[in-house]
Parts: structure tokens; C-alpha cells; sequence
């Protein structure tokens, strides 16, 4: 197994940072592009989502992110220490909610934003939310077909 | 933000000239766009095929500028793989028109 | 500026990660291919050298490494909680070593070790190494010419 | 490690596959290209054109191979922009016999 954590401030700018190196993390252990967007991308929707839902965009807190390949499966966890996700939320991210479920014709009703989670639940094999009331954790999952070990 | 912009006739091409499209610049990118909707332009060609990645609050950017028009049209092109993803994943290829290239979406639109 | 984390384990394996990830973070930021590659050579000589010196090849301990990126610099910190750098290797990479002036036709002479403080010496605006005997900081700066804001 | 191999004449090409050579496969490096020599390969061209990152190990193991040489030489082509600064930076591009590609060291050391 090959695990890497990346902690960054509560600052928007930094979350591209974090994207970069879990992107370029993923294609050095030889995962296909599919899985290297989807992980990049519900990781940058995971760390939007703490500073700006946990941490109200307020800075100089931290989002820590923990990226582990093994040979199966890709595992995610962003840990933030702020206001944790209504239950509501976690229900829609674990079940899957129906913001993606729109008219395609009907663009008035098209939604403009409310799609995060519903991305990671689309994209993740599993997802979950835990928290404590104080460490509040994202952690998904996705499978992969087994990959050639890289050095 | 930085975007190159070519006229053709009433076509605006807007070349989206960073490699990111996300929260921290999505709303920039929105009143950027809805600036030139202002200004008369009647088709907006957002080229973005120098971006690698777009995450929901720019697909959301997009989707309000869309909802936003009074007339003209988001047209859009260049979407590489991630980026061509997302818009699958959202089943946001349904809702904008998405060419090739600027080239086929001007000769398709001037026609 | 910007300012990311990374924390391995004192694998051998994962320094690869932070090496990669090193140098998507300076590719980002828009900064030259020279700085990016001696910028990740640094790192990698840095963590390789707190896995196999400061931890003795031990497994399960933390090596974290702090990457900030201002329009004018580069500076790296990488933090082991192993042994310390004995002050005579502590002076090699401050002022720099003999290692590097081998004549190179007498082939029996050349370096196959040793050669890591070196290229952090002559690769680095600043190095330098701080211990307090439980937490060692080696911490390097490199000066860029000014960059274009990146997001 | 990975390695492509191709034998022309007394000239045995190994192009290393591995993207990086540090201190987790040096001394696997080493022991490889020892090996070619024991088993009378004259020469040995070593491709490094799809490696692009070599640290101070994976320097020091090129040279313990190149120091324990008894006859025979080891050559090396394809070094791309970090591992060709590493050469510069340690001096080591005056020390070992460095070819733009494989083609060139083939035709170079046949002749
Ligand atoms: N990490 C989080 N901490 C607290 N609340 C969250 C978090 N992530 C999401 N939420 C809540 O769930 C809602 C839906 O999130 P999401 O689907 O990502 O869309 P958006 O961020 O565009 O609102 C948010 O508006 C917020 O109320
Ligand atoms: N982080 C460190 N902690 C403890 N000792 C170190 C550390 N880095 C280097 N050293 C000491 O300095 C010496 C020289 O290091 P270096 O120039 O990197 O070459 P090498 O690792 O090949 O020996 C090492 O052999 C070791 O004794």
C-alpha cells in the first residue's frame, strides 16, 4: 500500500494544490485516466466543501486529505475540524439525492449549484460521513482493476 | 481569470486560458460571461480546451450564465477528457450545445 | 502564497509520491522546468536521506515535508523525529563538501555515496538543518524570478 | 524494475521502464547491469529516455557499475531534462560516455 497525506489552510487557492498532487499521485501508481478524474475531482469537492460549508471560508484552519492506493481499490479521507454536515446531507451523499435528475429542456430549473455530493455518490463505490461533533470525516472508496505495482 | 477573445461576426470566442476551473474562480467566470451577454454579443463560444479541470461550482457558473440569457446562446468546445467527464457525469452534455472545436462551432453557427 | 503539507510514512516507496507530487505542485505554480527539477531532487535527497539516516530503514514513522511557493521563492521544509545529522554532515551541507571536485579520469576515486548534502548545497539558495534533538528540520529556499499568479 | 532488452552484436541495449531510479530500486539497478557484464556482454548501452527523475542513489549505483568494470564498457543515451541536469549538476556527464539515442551509440561503437 502506498499512503500520502496532503494538509492544507482553509484557502481556496490551495485546493487546487491538493488536486495537482492527488492527480499526479494517481497516474504515478499507473491508475487509468477515469479513476485519476474521478478521484481528482471528489477530492476538490471534498475540500471545497469543509472551507466552505465547515469553515464558512474562514482561514486558518486545516483540511487534511489521505490518499491510499493498494492494488484494489483508491481510499479518500478529508478530515476538517469545523461545522459538521447536517444529517440530512450525509443521507443524500450516502443514498443519493436527485439535483442531477433535472429536464434537460426545462432550464429554468437547472440546477446552479447543491451537486457535490451528489458527484462523489455518483463517482465513489462507497462514501461516508463520520463525525464526532468535532473531527469530522469524508471517506471514500473506489475500486480499481488491480494495477502493476509501481516503484 | 485569463481569456484570449476572438470576434467572428456576432460570435464572441472566449478562450478560457486557465488550466482549472473551480470554486475559487467560478464566479468570476460567470460575470465575466454575463458581461458580454450585456454587451451585446448574441453567441458566446467558450473554448475550453486549455482546461484540465472543472469541478461543480464552475459546471455551476456555467449553468447560471445559461439560465441567465435573454436571447443569444453558451455555446461551448474543446472539452477534453476530464473536463468532457464531468459534463457526462452531470448529464450537462444534454443541456449545452458542444462542438469539436471553435472552427466547427463558428462554421455550424455563421451557417 | 501558497502552501501545502505532505506526510509519509518512512517508506522508501513513498518518497516516489512526494516527489510527484512536488513537482506538480511547482508545475501548477507555473514555475520553470530547472527550479521544479531541483526543487523535487531536493525533496527526494531530503526525505531519502530522514528514512535511511534519521530512521535507520525503520518503518512506521513520519516524515512530513512543507512546500510554500511565493512570487519570489521556494521553500521546502522536511521534518523527521529520527537521529539527528551528526554537525560535521550538518557543516558539509551549510558550506559545502569536497565530494563533487573528483577527477574525473580516475575512475577508482569517483563517489558512489555521500553526494546528496552536496546537491542540496549547490541545487538551494539556502539550506540548512535545525535540531533540537527530537525534531529536525531540514529547510531549504529557492529563489525564483517572479511568477504570474496561478489559480 | 522493468526492463526492455535488445542484443546487436556485442552490444547489449537495456532500456530502463521505470519512470524514476532512486534509492527503492538502485541497488536492484546495480546488481542488474553487474549482471550483463558477468555474462560477457562487452557493452552496455543504458536507455534512460523514458526515465524522468534519477536521484544521488541511483547516480551512485551508474558508478559503482562503471568503478567495478573489468574490461567492457557502460554507456548511456535518451537522458531527458532532470536526469540530464543531474549529470550536469554532479559533473558525472564528463565521467561516463553519454549518446543522444540508442541508434547513435549502436552505430558510434560498431564502427
Ligand atoms: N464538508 C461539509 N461540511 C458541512 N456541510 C457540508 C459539507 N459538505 C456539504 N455540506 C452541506 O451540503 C450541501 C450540499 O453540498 P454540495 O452537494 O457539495 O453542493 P454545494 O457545495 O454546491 O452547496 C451544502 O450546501 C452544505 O449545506
Ligand atoms: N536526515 C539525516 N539525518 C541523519 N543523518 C543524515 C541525514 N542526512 C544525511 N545524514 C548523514 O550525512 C551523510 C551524507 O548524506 P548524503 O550526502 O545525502 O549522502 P548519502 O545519503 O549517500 O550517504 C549520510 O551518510 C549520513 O551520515
Amino acid at each position: 500500500m502506498s499512503t500520502i497525506r496532503f494538509t492544507i489552510g482553509s484557502d481556496l487557492k490551495d485546493a487546487a494544490l491538493v488536486g495537482q498532487s492527488v492527480h499526479a499521485v494517481c497516474r504515478h501508481m499507473g491508475l487509468s485516466d477515469d479513476v485519476i478524474y474521478g478521484v481528482e475531482l471528489c477530492v476538490v469537492e471534498g475540500v471545497t466543501n469543509a472551507i466552505k460549508h465547515a469553515y464558512k471560508f474562514g482561514t486558518g484552519h486545516e483540511v487534511s486529505i489521505t490518499l491510499s492506493v493498494t492494488s484494489g481499490q483508491v481510499e479518500v479521507e478529508i478530515v476538517d475540524y469545523g461545522l459538521p454536515m447536517p444529517e440530512d446531507r450525509v443521507n443524500a451523499l450516502r443514498q443519493g439525492s436527485t439535483v442531477l435528475d433535472f429536464d434537460e429542456n426545462d432550464r429554468a430549473n437547472l440546477p446552479e449549484g447543491g451537486m457535490g455530493l451528489q458527484i462523489m455518490h455518483l463517482t465513489m463505490d462507497q462514501v461516508d460521513y463520520l463525525t464526532d461533533g468535532v473531527v469530522n470525516r469524508l471517506h471514500m472508496v473506489k475500486h480499481i482493476t488491480p494495477q502493476p505495482e509501481t516503484t | 481569470m485569463q481569456f484570449n477573445e476572438t470576434t467572428v461576426g456576432n460570435i464572441l470566442v472566449t478562450r478560457v486560458l486557465d488550466k482549472r476551473i473551480a470554486e475559487a474562480v467560478s464566479s468570476e467566470l460567470k460575470t465575466t460571461l454575463v458581461g458580454h451577454f450585456q454587451n451585446q454579443h448574441g453567441v458566446v463560444v467558450l473554448d475550453l480546451s486549455e482546461v484540465s479541470f472543472i469541478d461543480s461550482s464552475g459546471l455551476g457558473a456555467l449553468v447560471a450564465v445559461l439560465k441567465s440569457l435573454q436571447g443569444g446562446d453558451l455555446v461551448l468546445c474543446g472539452l477534453g477528457g476530464a473536463v468532457a467527464n464531468m459534463f457526462k457525469l452531470t448529464r450537462m452534455d444534454k443541456v449545452f450545445r458542444i462542438f469539436q472545436t471553435a472552427d466547427e462551432a463558428i462554421s455550424t453557427l455563421s451557417a
